[in-house]
């Protein structure tokens, strides 16, 4: 019997497992590890970090959808320098990778966090180009394939850490947009973000969110973001991480399958905080039911009905 | 330390029109709860109601280690609740958040809770060490009052207001506090209730330089600090405001801390 | 107390009530009449009809998902011709709106039938730019401002009923396209059709629906579409039909407040049969909480947190 | 003529491994339907299994008004279906589809069956007046199997095959058809089970020129016509071919229609 290898490889990042925290969803991990050992995560990408501290938007930030959640959280956030001197020290305790969720208001913005987290003792730098929940900038950027060409060659100018570029799934073509980023220079891509949603309490005739509308994220989302990681890992070379809806080893498999070299798990941390590590169990079940050594080598194994 | 725990469930049990009792059984939780926090609940298995829901710790027998939960009935989450059967078991996280601070310099307290407010504030009664201990507590109607005997019990004075007076005196429990406030030179206020009940202790409280300690509530995501979505925006000793977790950094507040918009 | 009066004019259409059932999810009602009262629906929008019989897609055909369902029926229909001489008679039986939902291959085929049916007892036509599984035709209508105005203007030249344009979630901007749309000479807009998505079987590793991908709608897909009615409800001006994952009056109620004149339940009526008449009913129960005496006064009174 | 039922479950038990029994009071299901139909159940209320979940009718007591289902546990539908309790309601669409066609002229009958395509087909000899009724049943291996009794009853013989030969003969069921085929003249075959078996019963029964119906699957919307997604390919009397719905121009269908691709 051959052994499990969970360990994957993403643009020169060497992960112990393909399971990685999603932005936003797990902090600075600080919270997590009171219920599971950050040792065991593959890596963290980070609350989405501003050059500057940002408040957020007003509450209520969440509403429950069917199988799913719209958040407007507004990237609150301690701002780039203090996640250097308070938060890098804090996870670099523990054995798990470090990606660096960056959103700015202008490509300049953007540039500047790149080159000040490039002296920084960090894994990868995640380009959130997506966020649907600030009004200035950053969504911009990733709905057309000019703007994201334009932002991910800049960044590139200053970044000297291995760049992931995050999609928003709010596209009419998400391969175009994916090709884009890689002739632009990612080194690997990221997707889904959230879908753009509304939820309305029919009582007030307000919508719940005090932003009115959020992401929507969670299992919901799901057959969207298998298909758009199926869409794009079949246009780029460049590793794919996918993420959308992912709650156990199985909906992780589906993305492998689909053609991701790893996966990020979001909404399912805040139910289960243990949520990492369950998926990465799963995963390695299911390796192991199948016969797999290398993670590897289900990704992209996706056998199309013809 | 909070901890994700499956518990076995004792009983299930109404209480008062639309609100249920449940009392689980959990080591973990009676002996290291303080009044004024809550437990995230995961009412089912799988995405019917996705995220979990919080609900406060409304007393705890660390002895027979067990705690209770009131809750009412308001959508899906809770509506799974109410069908649980004792046996079962529940997938709860907790103890959760800050609880009231309850320094023994309190001698004579105000307790200022409005409908589902009032359950924490009977587990503040139970730990508290004050000597004269005042509880005001409003309801919408007589229909949703509950657990009155418990809080006269553990109280020197209660004293009940309804909105439309069928129970008590008619009219908002803030009115009953304003009433008693000068007379009573309280040290300290502790408050549970809706938002504009809150606000209105905390100026009370204000107006007469009295302290008070709010429990806040908002429409959470995780419950425990990791995703930002509870905010509360709350005023820095510099005088800036931000915005900080209901969840981990509250839900209690020093009322003066909590910009009420 | 004031009647409550659930009647709307959508167009120049009148409906006894603002529930109409979503095309492909009804077929041409024969099969429904068997559990509901067909006088009591507002108006049905029947199976998606091409210009010659369709066979439609290999089976498996379905999917089930988080909250939501995969469809990839492919327009199995028995071509416009079939419908005028065996449905409508059928249909004209009941007195609800009967509203033809076509897809061609060409825009030559969308006049031809345009032009067929305007001939036909029928109240509206529906144009389908939007159906994501097939493969040609006509999806790539739906996906740019220039395509839908160039369909839109062309069938507005042979088509002399009401012309509902529905239109495909699956766009970076669907209030451009609901524009474009209305400016091409659009009557009223009908969203959303389904998002394109993908569920893998990890067992077999092959995508659960033969022909791949599909049509995601259902409860899961709620928040989006209301997100999308209320954007294109404030930039054009004619009605909008809103629907998306409506399963009950509060559901559609919701849809109305974002900006709806009318609402279709679709995936609802494969659960259950009654699903149209609970809904209408809901509305009702509604309006008399709450004062409304016509659902007019619903339509787009969503207040905005500011 | 089918309808929307919301019915009392009169029982549920495990009746083998992952199969359970479900006994349910319904006048309307057991004085209507007949052998090869099926009920199309909600599996609990809300989103979590949307769709229905379509079951075959294993038997009915037009007596009693009742009738049985036998369902494996496959996903989140059938799971919730085991843990159901007697009392509670089932909100079920039936009898939905064809039944199996039991003109009284078949006299010598065989009847093939695979894993959970058993099911309609004891209902099927139930009704059948055939003077001669064969039973083939074929399962994965010994822990599947069940109802060996109640077949044995109704037929003139049984045999079982299992693969893995833990009980009966060991190879698939169509061997033991293939082999008394010759001898038996049949006038008609009835099958139920899985793809490849359905599609080898057509071939021998093709073969020998004995007509043949056969129960088919296929992933469903609605169960009742609405939404063309349970598409079959079946030929026409011109020779082409085109897709029909499983669920209500079938299940059943001549074996000589269907195209088994
Ligand atoms: C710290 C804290 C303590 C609480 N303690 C109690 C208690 O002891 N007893 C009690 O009856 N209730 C309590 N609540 C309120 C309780 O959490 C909500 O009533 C409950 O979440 C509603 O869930 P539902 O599924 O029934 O309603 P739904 O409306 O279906 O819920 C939909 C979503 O909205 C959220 N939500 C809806 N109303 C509220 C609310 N008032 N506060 C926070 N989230 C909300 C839900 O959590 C869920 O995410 C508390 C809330 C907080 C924040
Ligand atoms: C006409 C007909 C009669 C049937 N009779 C029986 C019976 O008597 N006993 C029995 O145990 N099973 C029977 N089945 C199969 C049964 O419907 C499936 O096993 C069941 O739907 C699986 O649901 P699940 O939620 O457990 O699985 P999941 O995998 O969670 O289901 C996901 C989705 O796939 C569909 N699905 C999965 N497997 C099948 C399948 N084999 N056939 C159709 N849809 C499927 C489900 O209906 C659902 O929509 C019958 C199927 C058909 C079409
Ligand atoms: C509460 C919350 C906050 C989020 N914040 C960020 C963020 O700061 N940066 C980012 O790139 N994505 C953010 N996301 C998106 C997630 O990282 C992820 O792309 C999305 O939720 C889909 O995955 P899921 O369905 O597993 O949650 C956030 C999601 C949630 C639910
Ligand atoms: C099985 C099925 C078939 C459909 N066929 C059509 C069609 O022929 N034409 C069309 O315009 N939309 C079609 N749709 C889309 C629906 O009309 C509707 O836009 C979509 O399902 C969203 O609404 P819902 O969530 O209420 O189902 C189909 C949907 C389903 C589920
Ligand atoms: S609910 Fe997630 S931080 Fe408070
Ligand atoms: S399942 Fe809907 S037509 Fe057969």
């Amino acid at each position: 019997m051959r052994e499990t290898d969970l360990s994957v490889d993403i643009c020169g990042v060497k992960l112990k497992n393909p399971v990685i925290a999603a932005s936003g969803t797990f902090g600075f991990g600080r919270e997590h590890a009171c219920y599971v050992d950050l040792n065991k995560i593959g890596g963290i990408s980070v609350k989405g970090l501003t050059l500057r501290p940002r408040e957020g938007n007003k509450p209520p930030r969440v509403a429950e959808t069917p199988a799913g959640m719209l958040n407007s959280v507004g990237l609150q956030n301690p701002g780039v320098r203090h996640f250097i001197e308070n938060e890098i020290p804090f996870l670099r305790q523990y054995s798990t990778a470090i990606i660096a969720n960056i959103a700015g208001n202008t490509i300049e913005e953007y540039c500047e966090m790149a080159e000040i987290l490039s002296d920084a003792d960090i894994d990868a730098i995640e380009l959130n180009v997506s966020c649907p929940n600030v009004k200035a900038g950053c969504v911009a950027f990733g709905n057309t394939t000019e703007g994201i060409s334009e932002i991910t060659s800049q960044v590139r100018k200053y970044c000297r850490k291995p760049l992931i570029v995050k999609l928003t799934p709010n596209v009419t073509s998400i391969s175009d947009i994916a090709a884009a980023a890689e002739a632009a220079g990612a080194d690997a891509i990221s997707l889904i973000n959230t879908l753009l949603g509304m939820a309305i309490d029919i009582e007030t005739r307000r919508p719940i969110l005090a932003n009115n509308t959020g992401g929507l994220s969670g299992p919901a989302v799901k057959p969207v973001a298998v298909r758009m990681v199926y869409e794009v890992s079949r246009t780029v070379k460049i590793p794919v991480i996918g993420m959308g809806g992912i709650f156990t080893g199985s909906d992780a498999v589906e993305f492998l399958i689909a053609g991701a070299s790893a996966v990020m798990v979001g909404t399912a941390n805040l139910v289960y905080p243990d949520a990492c590590i369950k998926v990465c169990e799963g995963i390695e079940q299911y390796m192991k039911r199948h016969g797999f050594s290398r993670v590897a080598d289900i990704t992209g194994s996706l056998i199309l009905n013809t | 330390m909070s901890k994700l725990l499956r518990e076995v469930i004792i009983g299930v049990e109404k209480a008062a029109k639309g609100i249920y009792r449940m009392t689980v059984a959990s080591a973990h939780i009676s002996s290291n709860a303080v009044p004024g926090q809550f437990v995230n609940i995961k009412c089912c298995d799988g995405t019917q109601a996705l995220l979990r829901r919080p609900v406060s710790i409304c007393s705890v027998d660390r002895a027979e280690g067990k705690f209770d939960l009131y809750f009412q009935v308001k959508g899906t989450g809770t509506e799974m609740l109410a069908r649980k059967k004792s046996g079962e078991f529940l997938d709860i996280i907790g103890p959760l958040g800050n609880g009231f601070d309850l320094d023994i310099a309190h001698r004579r307290i105000a307790v200022v809770g409005g409908g589902i407010g009032i359950f924490p504030l009977l587990f503040l009664l139970n730990e508290s060490k004050a000597v004269v201990k005042r509880s005001y507590l409003g309801f919408r109607s007589s229909e949703q009052i509950l657990l009155l005997e418990e809080f006269r019990q553990r109280s020197t004075s209660l004293e009940t207001a309804t909105e439309d007076g069928s129970f008590g005196t008619k009219g908002f429990v803030t009115d009953l506090l304003e009433r008693d406030i000068l007379s009573e030179e309280f040290d300290m206020i502790y408050a549970c209730g809706p938002y504009p009940m809150l606000r209105k202790v905390s100026e009370i409280a204000e107006k007469h330089g009295i302290r008070c300690q709010v429990s806040m509530e908002q429409r959470m995501g995780c419950g425990f600090g990791a995703c930002l979505t509870c905010a509360c925006k709350t005023y820095a000793d510099d005088g800036t405001s931000h915005y900080v977790r209901v969840c981990s950094d509250g839900p209690v507040f020093n009322s003066k801390e909590v910009v009420f918009e």
